[in-house]
């Protein structure tokens, strides 16, 4: 059987793949996967501590259904505000919508 | 559990080699001959002018919207119909309200002239 | 059938692992939300060796069918970005590749130190139907019913702000 | 001899533990052997449908079809494919090879991979999963996933065009299709095929005709067939997303269309006709193989028969009838069905059927009253268009209408 370790370890090293794809790319929509990829690793922790700790306690599975909504509704919102930057600016690069910045 | 499980994925590994088969019986017995003529893009008799990028009406982003939010309630909705039987009229009537909620979306989306194509 | 189990887990794994690096990497960015379907993919199957098989597949059809296929479009929409020239990534690139590792390392170290990590899988009660429980979870007032509605009305707020950011009046 | 497949399989068992194998190859061995055998039958029924089809729509057309090769016919099939594997396979200049080479792989495979769950007789089900609605429907999304990727891949402007509209329209149609299946599986109590098809004493067209109804619109969506058939008009856009292809790499795409018409036939089969069950099909197992394919093929031929009776429509017509007509009155059946089926719980079940049958006539007659008078309202608006003109709010900002 495969102990709970492996998929801890796992879901870290796709949490922090996902982490350096937020932190160093350029383009939005790229960093909208890299948070994807974060958001999967989450879930893979909620449901190996569902099956491995409390199997009979539904907590994990229904933490995991909601970060499936979670997960959905940022999709909506960010490409959307992706879309919207581009009409007006003409860019998705984060390091160039920087209006904010000063 | 696991043991249904098995069937599915020896079928997500299996399944694709019949197509992947089909694919090299030609590799082996077709002619190959390719010249740059031969490999033009297809375009309604004339050459291809521009970019195949050509930027895509918004409406179909639209579309993809409200079907993403529609698909995970509707996932959602599964587990609740399968419990149908151990759940009281009050718990039948929660997953209603949920529902709802959804069609509260649809409305919207509608009045807001998102579901028109133009 | 303790070994073979394993040895699904690691190739899976190691796949899933490539995949992500993948997305993280790639410059064409409909080529980075192919790579992504595959990543997803393979945390499905970690799914189902989880015996959460409602996951599994829900994990492809919201993952897969519905949020690769918005930013497959999101991408066409905003054309310019599949043929970015320059450098995909920015300047503080490796203090984000030193975090990243960083936090990796104390996870795995908050892992080895924890004394249950090694544990194996307790066997599922007779009878156990994971999915009339959940179902019957979300729909328990005294258990998730609030969790459960306001995902739902998260989802409808995500709609409707979706609609409004996108679509405002100029 | 009633059930030569479980006997087929009790003597393979027999002969593997007879070498000495563990239990568990034992089980990895059978089900790999149960997924080639039932790709194959898929594969070969497969290429009879490519005459099935070709007479079926010359019988419609009022032409013979396919005469010439064999006792009607029935050779033609085989000559298309030594054709198409004979042709050179070329691949267009600027395309994603790999990603090109993949999408056909993945669009034939993922439909041979819908059949892992359907149950083909009382006994013999490749797979029996808690999930099995779910799992069609996410095997349904990597369909769509292939039809993205020839599109892009392709790099031609018609092919990315005719996979946008596929996909849009595939994915408008999931929505009330998947509530659809969603229907059955209040009926059932239960995700899996098997169990769906088992609690069917009474066939469940006969408790949810209006699902069954959307099912089947929404099926001849997905497939992209006429009335729906927008991703290849051939007058717009030539031949839609798979344009660029030729040789085999076309024919996997034609058989997967083929062979996803006939997975619909018995998905259909499956959740709405009982699947196998039928006179005696319980202790003769073999029967049940046969009522399947029957009801499947059927469902086949309806399938076939509205693709050629019925026009195109037009892009905002497909989508106006799915979001703001089938979604409304699928999720309004849903919601009555769930709180019926409630209620009624403690009835007898020829009460039950009967109260969900009148429940949906009832509905069934409101849409007939309210369908009719939008039609009324639509010919008068086509025919005096200044009089019935809305301003939508986004209409000025949403992008210029020359985009495709």
């Amino acid at each position: 059987m495969i102990p709970l370790s492996w998929y801890l370890i796992f879901a870290a090293a796709l949490f922090s793949i996902g982490l350096f794809g937020v932190l160093s790319r350029k383009n939005a929509v790229a960093i909208l996967m890299g948070v994807e990829l974060m958001l999967n690793a989450v879930n893979v922790n909620l449901l190996a501590f569902w099956r491995y700790l409390a199997p009979e306690n539904m907590a994990g599975q229904v933490f995991a259904v909601i970060v499936f909504a979670v997960a959905a509704s940022e999709v909506a919102v960010g490409l959307a505000l992706v879309i919207s930057v581009y009409r007006r600016r003409q860019s998705v690069q984060a390091d160039e919508i920087n209006l904010l910045k000063y | 559990m696991l043991q249904d499980w098995l069937f599915i994925g020896l079928m997500v590994v299996i399944a694709p080699i019949f197509p992947v088969a089909a694919l090299i019986i030609p590799q082996l017995l077709a002619p190959k001959k390719p010249n740059p003529l031969k490999s033009q893009t297809y375009e309604c008799g004339i050459e291809t002018v521009g970019d195949t990028w050509v930027q895509f009406k918004a409406q179909y982003y639209n579309f993809a919207l409200v079907f993403l939010v529609f698909d995970v309630e509707i996932v959602f909705l599964f587990p609740w119909a399968v419990a149908l039987n151990q759940l009281p009229l009050y718990g039948v009537l929660v997953g209603i309200l949920f529902i709802e909620v959804l069609v509260i979306g649809l409305v919207y989306a509608w009045r807001k002239g998102i579901l028109e194509w133009f | 059938m303790i070994y073979p189990l394993q040895v699904v887990f690691i190739l899976v794994s190691a796949v899933t692992l490539g995949a992500a690096l993948m997305v993280v990497t790639t410059r064409n960015m409909v080529r980075a939300a192919l790579w992504l379907v595959l990543a997803l993919f393979g945390v499905a199957i970690l799914f189902v060796l989880l015996e959460a098989g409602f996951f599994a597949v829900a994990q492809v059809i919201i993952y897969i069918g519905a949020i690769a296929i918005l930013m497959i479009f999101a991408v066409m929409l905003t054309r310019r970005i599949a043929q970015d020239p320059g450098p995909q990534l920015n300047s503080t690139w490796p203090i984000a590749a030193v975090i990243a590792l960083l936090v990796f390392g104390l996870i795995v170290f908050l892992v080895q130190v924890w004394d249950r990590a090694a544990s194996l899988p307790p066997p599922l009660p007779q009878g156990f139907a994971p999915l009339q429980e959940l179902g019957v979870a979300l729909v328990s007032a005294d258990r998730y019913l609030i969790p459960f509605e306001i995902a739902s009305v998260l989802l409808l707020a995500a709609l409707i702000g979706a609609i409004v950011v996108a679509w405002e009046r100029k | 001899m009633s059930d030569p497949v479980t006997f087929v399989a009790k003597w393979l068992e027999a002969y593997l533990s007879g070498l000495g194998l563990a239990s568990g190859w034992i089980a990895v061995i059978m089900a790999a052997l149960g997924v080639i055998a039932l790709g194959s039958a898929v594969l070969l029924l497969d290429i009879l449908l490519v005459w099935v089809e070709r007479k079926v729509v010359a019988r419609f057309q009022d032409r013979l079809g396919p005469n010439r090769l064999g006792p009607f016919g029935l050779f033609q099939p085989i000559a298309d494919v030594l054709k198409l594997l004979l042709k050179e396979d070329i691949i267009p200049q600027g395309a994603d090879k790999f990603v090109y080479n993949l999408a056909p792989i993945l669009a034939l495979a993922t439909v041979i991979m819908l059949w892992a769950v359907i149950p083909i007789s009382a006994t013999v089900a490749g797979s029996e999963i808690n999930v099995g609605a779910l799992y069609i429907v996410a095997v349904g999304a990597l369909g769509t996933l292939s039809i993205i990727m020839a599109g892009w891949a392709s790099n031609n402007k018609y092919a990315l065009l005719g996979a946008f509209r596929m996909v849009a329209q595939m994915i408008s149609y999931e929505v009330p299709m998947v509530i659809a299946i969603l229907i059955p599986v209040i009926l059932a109590k239960s995700m899996a095929l098997t169990d769906i098809v088992e609690s069917q004493t009474v066939w469940y067209i006969v408790l949810a005709p209006i699902a069954a109804i959307v099912f089947l619109i929404g099926a001849q969506a997905e497939l992209g067939r006429a009335p729906f058939d927008l991703s290849e008009a051939e007058s717009e856009i030539v031949a839609g997303y798979h344009i660029e292809y030729s040789g085999m790499k076309f024919g996997l795409f034609y058989a997967g269309e083929l062979l996803h018409a006939l997975t619909f036939g018995g998905l259909f089969a499956t959740f709405f006709l009982g699947g196998w069950r039928g006179w005696g099909a319980e202790t003769y197992p073999i029967l049940g193989i046969g009522y399947f394919l029957i009801k499947s093929m059927f469902m086949y031929w309806v399938i076939m028969w509205i693709k050629y009776s019925f026009p195109r429509v037009r892009i905002d017509q497909m989508l106006n009838f799915c979001w703001k007509f089938l979604t409304p009155l699928i999720l309004t059946v849903l919601s009555i069905t769930a709180i019926l089926d409630k209620l009624m719980s403690g009835l007898p079940y020829w009460a039950y059927v009967l109260g969900m049958l009148l429940s949906n006539l009832v509905i069934l007659y409101f849409v007939y009253q309210a369908v009719g008078r939008y039609a009324r309202r639509e010919r008068q608006r086509v025919a005096d268009p200044e009089k019935f003109r809305v301003n939508f709010p986004v209409k000025s900002t949403a992008s210029p209408s020359h985009l495709p």
